[in-house]
């Protein structure tokens, strides 16, 4: 993963060619996204959206080829399932996932990022009790509290209303301004500047 | 190394909020211990002789029904791939855990032992023997456990299948516990034993983490 | 060879039946060891032609 | 050197080269296997304490000694898959371990045999026939994880790694349970002392234990080169055959 590039290129995959169970999802995918761009992976469903950005957060490994980070760890990764514990708090998932990046954050900085994501009131709720949109907002406060370059968000605006994704779409901008990268897999049409399009045949 | 104690805490937290899955194997530990004498008869002679082994199986089994829970949890809500993908080191994560898992199962199972060494008919230098070769036992079975569950996360009957995988290397383990109570029994000392055991316990303090947290790397390549 | 005649080969002094029981099971390891990957080979070579006739050759 | 190490490590390099030396292989497979079987069963003296059924020494050996190096270069295999990601070495992983645990349970079942002429029940807890048994879950557990992560990429790793784990504590549960033996039986004979054996009683043996190794070999490069087809049949060089 840790590999210096010149430049502002922040990640170089090289001829990515991946094979499930005898079906081959892509083959000799190759790419490179600079410091501040984003990319928007669409496809139809199964078509290896999801593969493709876990191959590129490190958690998928069975492939051939290459992928290139400048980046000391791990990209700040959202899947499909939101990553919070059922049985803890919002406050306490987020003290966890702060404990994870070595931050150690104060209470009203997690607060204020769940008010960023509209959950205010919602800090000492068990996420359990929580609905399904509440708990992926939960998971999606991370991108206000934890500091990492590169994001790699999975379908990041479903189950979140439509107020939701433009404060979502505002942050990504902000990131990609601070030279920050981001890939997203979403079919929705979202008003991101410096985007590409990855379009996954099949 | 807050993170070592901030994943303890965290463990710990979650396990007192859901007490089945812990208090769950505890009891079947109990259960399985009080039919040996319901099935095989309330003889003194007969009972103090099998008591260490029942009791060592019983611990052994019941570390293997709680051993799952420890990350399958994790696993099904998506928190294991924050772990994986944190800026903090899965080892030492991994370590967490399983201390966590341990002191809420072995551990406790060591405590009790000298309770059910009675109820063997078990003499004082055994109960004791029982106990520190206990201490010392379950821990390694815990990590050596936790790398069955490693591998099967995901898997739909996950459970048996970890059975099958680490029973076979719980066996040092087991013999080297069951002689230890049986020389303790005698009077002999038994010095011996609880070295080899420490010295078991060392080696997969060393080795097991490193396998748990590249099986964890593994099973969540899907 | 050390025995005098078939039979005595046949009985060998009583342990006859293990000797005989425990080659026997051998030769049955050694052949199931054998003749099965042959016919899995032969099963893959017909899947093969089946899965390259429905993608079509390379 | 590492040239040929990585020739051989593409599949279809592989697959060539054992075609080629395959039937060699089975050929000197089988004669040492006939010459060592007609020469232990007819030739060999009988033992002055055993009588004939010592004969079945000459299967029971051999095939535990495959059974445990069998496990070894299964799990060699499944460390050079982890380490170097070669995709044959996945294969040979997962093709020595029916092969194995075949050969283990043939010598726990003629160790079984063997033992009630001597003692007069089918098993006995002798230290090396326990080891057997433990060496037999071993390849269970390969086998059971390997069919329960059938449709997974990451099934080979996963057993790779079960491999290697298991190899770690193949010589501790060895040493604990030997030590277990003697704890709980010190005089009677065992199985497991080699008692000083005249010529032409080992002789033989030699010859059934490299028959056995040679049959192995074969018997597991022909798994793997069906099992290549299947896993290649979407290159050229497979189709074309």
């Amino acid at each position: 993963m840790v590999i210096q590039l010149l430049g502002s290129c922040m990640l170089q995959a090289k001829k990515i060619t991946c094979k499930r169970d005898h079906r081959v999802l892509f083959e000799e995918l190759s790419f490179s996204l600079d410091r501040g761009s984003a990319l928007q992976v669409c496809g139809i469903n199964g078509a290896g959206k999801s593969t493709l950005l876990r191959i590129l957060a490190g958690l998928y490994e069975e492939f051939d080829g290459e992928v290139e980070w400048d980046l000391e760890d791990y990209p700040l990764f959202s899947g499909h399932r939101a990553g919070v514990k059922d049985l803890m708090t919002a406050r306490e998932n987020l003290l966890w996932a702060a404990n994870l990046y070595g931050q150690n954050v104060s209470r009203d900085e997690i607060d204020e990022a769940l008010s960023q994501v509209s959950l205010n009131g919602f800090e000492t709720v068990a996420c359990g009790a929580m609905s399904e949109g509440q708990r992926r907002r939960v998971g999606l406060a991370r991108l206000y509290l934890l500091d990492n370059p590169v994001w790699i968000l999975d379908e990041p605006f479903t189950a979140i209303d439509t107020d939701g994704v433009l404060r979502i779409t505002q942050r990504i901008n902000e990131h990609l301004a601070g030279d920050g990268v981001v890939v997203f897999a979403s079919h929705l049409e979202v008003s991101i500047e410096n985007m590409q399009k990855l379009e996954l045949a099949r | 190394m807050n993170i070592l104690l901030a994943t303890i805490r965290r463990d710990l937290l979650l396990h007192f909020r859901q007490p089945a899955d812990i208090l769950n194997p505890l009891v079947f530990f109990l259960i399985v211990i009080s039919l040996f004498p319901l099935g095989i008869g309330p003889s003194e002679a007969v009972l103090s002789s099998i008591a260490a082994g029942v009791i060592w199986v019983a611990v052994l089994l019941a570390t293997l029904l709680s051993i799952d829970v420890m990350l399958k949890g994790d696993f099904d809500d998506g928190t294991l791939e924050q772990i994986a993908l944190g800026k903090q080191s899965l080892l030492v994560v991994v370590f967490g855990k399983v201390i966590s898992q341990w002191l809420v199962s072995g551990f406790l199972m060591a405590l009790m032992s000298p309770l059910f060494a009675m109820m063997f008919y078990v003499n004082t230098e055994g109960m004791i023997a029982i106990a520190v070769g206990l201490l010392l036992g379950t821990p390694t079975m815990t990590l050596i456990g936790s790398i069955g569950a490693a591998l099967t996360l995901g898997l739909k009957k996950g459970g048996v299948l970890i059975a099958i995988l680490v029973l076979p290397l719980y066996i040092p383990v087991l013999i080297l516990g069951t002689a230890m109570v049986e020389s303790a029994v005698f009077g002999h000392s038994y010095t011996g034993h609880a070295l080899w055991l420490a010295a078991l316990l060392v080696l997969s303090i060393g080795f097991a983490p490193l396998a748990t947290q590249m099986s964890i790397r593994i099973s969540l390549s899907q | 060879m050390i025995f005098e005649s078939f039979g005595a080969f046949m009985h060998m002094g009583g342990h006859g039946q293990f000797v005989w029981c425990a080659y026997g099971i051998a030769t049955l390891v050694i052949a199931y060891n054998v003749i099965q990957p042959i016919l899995m080979r032969r099963k893959v070579i017909a899947l093969n032609k089946q899965r390259i006739a429905r993608e079509g050759k390379l | 050197m590492w040239g040929w190490f990585h020739r051989l490590g593409s599949p279809k390099s592989f697959y060539e080269i054992s075609g080629f030396l395959l039937p060699a292989m089975f050929a000197l497979a089988g004669v040492l296997l006939v010459t060592g079987t007609v020469w232990a069963l007819g030739f060999v003296p009988q033992d002055y304490q055993q009588g004939h059924s010592v004969r079945i020494m000459y299967i029971h050996v051999p095939a535990a000694i495959l059974a445990q190096s069998g496990y070894m270069m299964m799990a060699a295999a499944g460390a050079v898959f982890l380490i170097w990601r070669i995709k044959l070495a996945d294969i040979a992983l997962q093709c020595a371990a029916p092969i194995g645990a075949t050969l283990t349970f043939l010598a726990l079942v003629t160790g079984a045999i063997w033992g009630k002429p001597t003692w007069g029940t089918l098993w006995v807890w002798d230290a090396r026939l326990t080891s057997t048994l433990i060496l037999f879950f071993l390849y269970v557990g390969v086998i059971a994880l390997r069919s329960a992560m059938d449709g997974r990429e990451s099934a080979g790793r996963a057993t790779a790694m079960l491999a290697v784990v298991g190899l770690i504590n193949l010589p501790i549960i060895k040493y604990s349970v030997d030590w277990w033996f003697t704890l709980h039986q010190p005089s009677s004979f065992s199985l497991t002392e080699k008692p000083s054996m005249p010529i032409e009683m080992w002789l033989p043996l030699l010859v059934m234990v490299l028959g056995f190794y040679l049959f192995f070999f074969s018997v597991w490069a022909v798994r793997i080169r069906t099992e290549i087809l299947n896993r290649e049949y979407g290159t050229q060089w497979v189709q074309s055959l």
